[in-house]
């Protein structure tokens, strides 16, 4: 099986009241998850917090004010011209679906994990307009590293 | 690596999970520190895991338990009788039908041999005389033993090494099998040998076991650490302990 | 008693400038960290530390919380008789530790 | 954010230590001067003869390696009295005050020190003609990425 993961699968149980309209086109998510426009100032805090986006444990990105970026996965910095926002989507929602093998987590899948933790039981790694803020930004990322 | 943009696929995607460290590579993590750590390490004098081995070798003399029985009374000097121990362990123990580490043989010994209850999961005490029995071995390569059961144990705690786990959905072998030598944020992953069990870490500002390392890397991911001396903790040691056969030991290690 | 590991030569030529080596282990809790339920754990330090020379003080110090768990202290003397060298620890809680060693000076 | 993490929940990644999640307020650049005023009395200080050695990278600030060297004949007429170490992000910028003398044969100092974060140590000798001089060094804290989460 190629798609542990149906991205359909992975967003039909989101967040109680969040309104998710996505659907997979291609190797994108065309849509917003929330319906709302992501804030790419809030997705920037996202990614450099190490304890939320968890981004820089294993990519770089233009935020020099974050030293010891890691280097386990390819540079954020251009992402934004190499995909669209719904690609992008796509890529933080659920990885996998595009490469089976990577060790880059759904940020949004809430079931179907092995042994997690009771703080984070039924909690996605990001909620979906934390993930909209997220890709506004990455998509921000216009200069190639 | 940096991956032209054409590759698209794989841009944001890590490289795929990838094959065990091939055995010309195998190298302690102790390589990948600073020399600074390294320095703290290999002077016995500077090394505060010694406290521990200096605590362990006086509870090793002390009788204790209802028959006044002290480890030497029965080991003797474990200059000589405890040399090569800690680098079999874990071991079958048959009376028991279970894999038992080198801390867990101490409190068979307690029970059995003294009379008394074992001490608790990373008390000093429990600490500091598996540091001493480990330390007698320093410098011998690591020797699991070559029973069919422990082979069974090890196999089991290789699939665990090989899960994904947690909230983060990650398995050991995707940092320290595929990824060595990479940076998580500012720290080099290393190859995660335990080679010398208990460590002095710095984080912690204590000695402690590798159960309680296993159980941070366990949170690390999210996931729901065993509880200390569960099967599942035994048995990823015997895969792990497999996987770092032939490095010596370095009983009490430094690391940061 | 805490222990401690201490490393001091053993023998020396009068006159020489000998290092003494010392390993003591306490927590050093700073005062600045919270415990489990979020209360900052109390002080407990070592405040104080001196090396006598056949009773006279050679070298003192006074240690706060950034000194690190299980202080590590390195230092010199001259190696002036025969004797003993000790080495005493003090600090928060009634913390009191003494340890000696004997020097033979030619 | 949706939920607050608590120290618990600070799993992977973090600060460099848990010295440092623990603080609420560090010191400060003009804290630590006030600190070498207290200790000079507020005599100058002059820059060398002081040698501070840390490396330039610690891998946890909990356990910095630090050493101290000053230029010094170490005689009744001419010795160190005392050295001082100083910080400027921990939460009081007192490190350790040593007390030296003729009988120390050689100035210099060896121990091992927290680091609540990236910054420049400052050590200060007392001259035994009542000079002061002073050596610093910067050094970065690598930020830890398995921190212990209970």
């Amino acid at each position: 099986m190629w798609f542990r993961l149906p991205v359909a699968a992975a967003l039909a149980c989101c967040t109680i009241g969040t309104h998710v309209s996505a659907q997979e086109r291609g190797d994108a998510i065309p849509a917003s998850l929330t319906g709302l426009p992501g804030d790419p100032a809030r997705g920037r805090r996202i990614v450099a917090d190490r304890t939320r986006g968890l981004c820089l444990l294993c990519h770089s990105a233009p935020i020099p004010e974050e030293r010891f970026q890691g280097d386990l996965a390819p540079p954020l910095a251009g992402a934004g011209t190499r995909w669209s926002e719904g690609q992008l989507r796509l890529r933080v929602v659920d990885p996998r679906r595009l490469n089976p093998d990577t060790i880059m987590p759904s940020y949004l899948r809430r079931d179907g994990l092995t042994r997690v933790a009771p703080a984070w039981r039924g909690r996605p790694i990001l909620e979906p307009q934390e993930i909209e803020d997220v890709v506004a930004y990455l998509a921000t990322l216009r200069e190639q590293p | 690596m940096r991956l032209p943009g054409a590759a698209a696929l794989t841009l944001l995607l890590a490289s795929p999970l990838g094959a065990e460290i091939r055995p010309d590579e195998r190298r302690s993590d102790f390589h990948q520190m600073s020399p600074e750590t390294r320095a703290m390490q290999t002077d016995d004098t500077a090394n505060p895991g010694m406290l521990a081995v200096l605590d362990g070798e006086a509870l090793w003399r002390a009788k204790a338990g209802p028959a006044g029985r002290s480890c030497a009374d029965c080991h003797g000097d474990a200059r000589i009788t405890m040399r090569g121990v800690a680098a079999r362990y874990p071991a079958w123990n048959a009376a028991r039908g279970t894999p038992v580490g080198l801390a867990g043989q101490i409190d068979i010994c307690r029970a059995d041999r003294q009379g008394i209850s074992a001490w608790p999961a990373e008390s000093r005490e429990r600490l500091a005389v598996t540091a001493y029995v480990a330390h007698q071995s320093r410098g011998m390569p690591i020797s699991p033993p070559g029973d069919p059961e422990m082979a069974a144990a090890r196999e089991r705690g290789g699939r665990l090494f090989t899960a994904r786990m947690g909230q983060l959905d990650l398995a050991c072998a995707a940092c320290h099998d595929d990824n060595w030598g990479k940076r998580l944020g500012g720290t080099p992953i290393p190859q995660a040998h335990p080679v010398g069990y208990p460590i002095y870490r710095l984080e912690w500002q204590a000695v402690g076991s590798l159960q309680r390392r296993l159980r941070n890397c366990l949170s690390g991911v999210r996931a729901e650490p065993f509880p200390y001396d569960a099967p599942e903790l035994i048995e990823l040691e015997a895969f792990l302990m497999q996987r770092a056969a032939g490095l010596p030991i370095e009983t009490p290690a430094v690391r940061p | 008693m805490a222990r401690a590991l201490v490393n001091i030569p053993k023998t020396a030529r009068r006159g020489d400038v000998i290092e003494i080596r010392t390993l003591i282990s306490h927590e050093m809790e700073t005062g600045y960290r919270p415990g489990p339920n979020g209360v900052l754990l109390p002080r407990d330090i070592i405040t104080r530390f001196t090396c006598t020379y056949n009773g006279v003080e050679v070298f003192s110090a006074e240690l706060f919380p950034a000194m690190s768990a299980n202080p590590y202290l390195v230092f010199t003397t001259v190696a002036s008789e025969s004797g003993t060298i000790a080495l005493t620890w003090t600090g928060d809680n009634g913390f009191s530790q003494t340890e000696t060693a004997t020097i033979e000076v030619a | 954010m949706l939920v607050s993490l608590s120290r618990r929940e600070v799993l992977l990644a973090g600060s460099a230590a848990s010295f440092v999640l623990a603080v609420p307020a560090l010191a400060s650049p003009e804290e630590m001067n006030e600190a070498i005023r207290r200790f000079t009395s507020g005599a100058e200080t002059k820059a060398g003869r002081v040698r501070l050695d840390l490396p330039p990278l610690v891998e946890n600030g909990n356990a910095a390696p630090l050493a101290i060297l000053v230029e010094s004949p170490m005689t009744e007429a001419d010795h160190v009295r005392r050295i001082a170490v100083f910080n400027e992000r921990n939460p009081q910028p007192n490190v350790i005050t040593a007390h030296l003398g003729p009988r120390s044969g050689r100035a210099s100092l060896s121990t091992r020190i927290r680091l609540a974060n990236s910054q420049r140590i400052t050590a200060v000798a007392e001259m035994s003609d009542g000079s002061f001089w002073s050596g610093t060094a910067d050094v970065i804290v690598t930020l830890a990425a398995c921190i212990e989460g209970a």
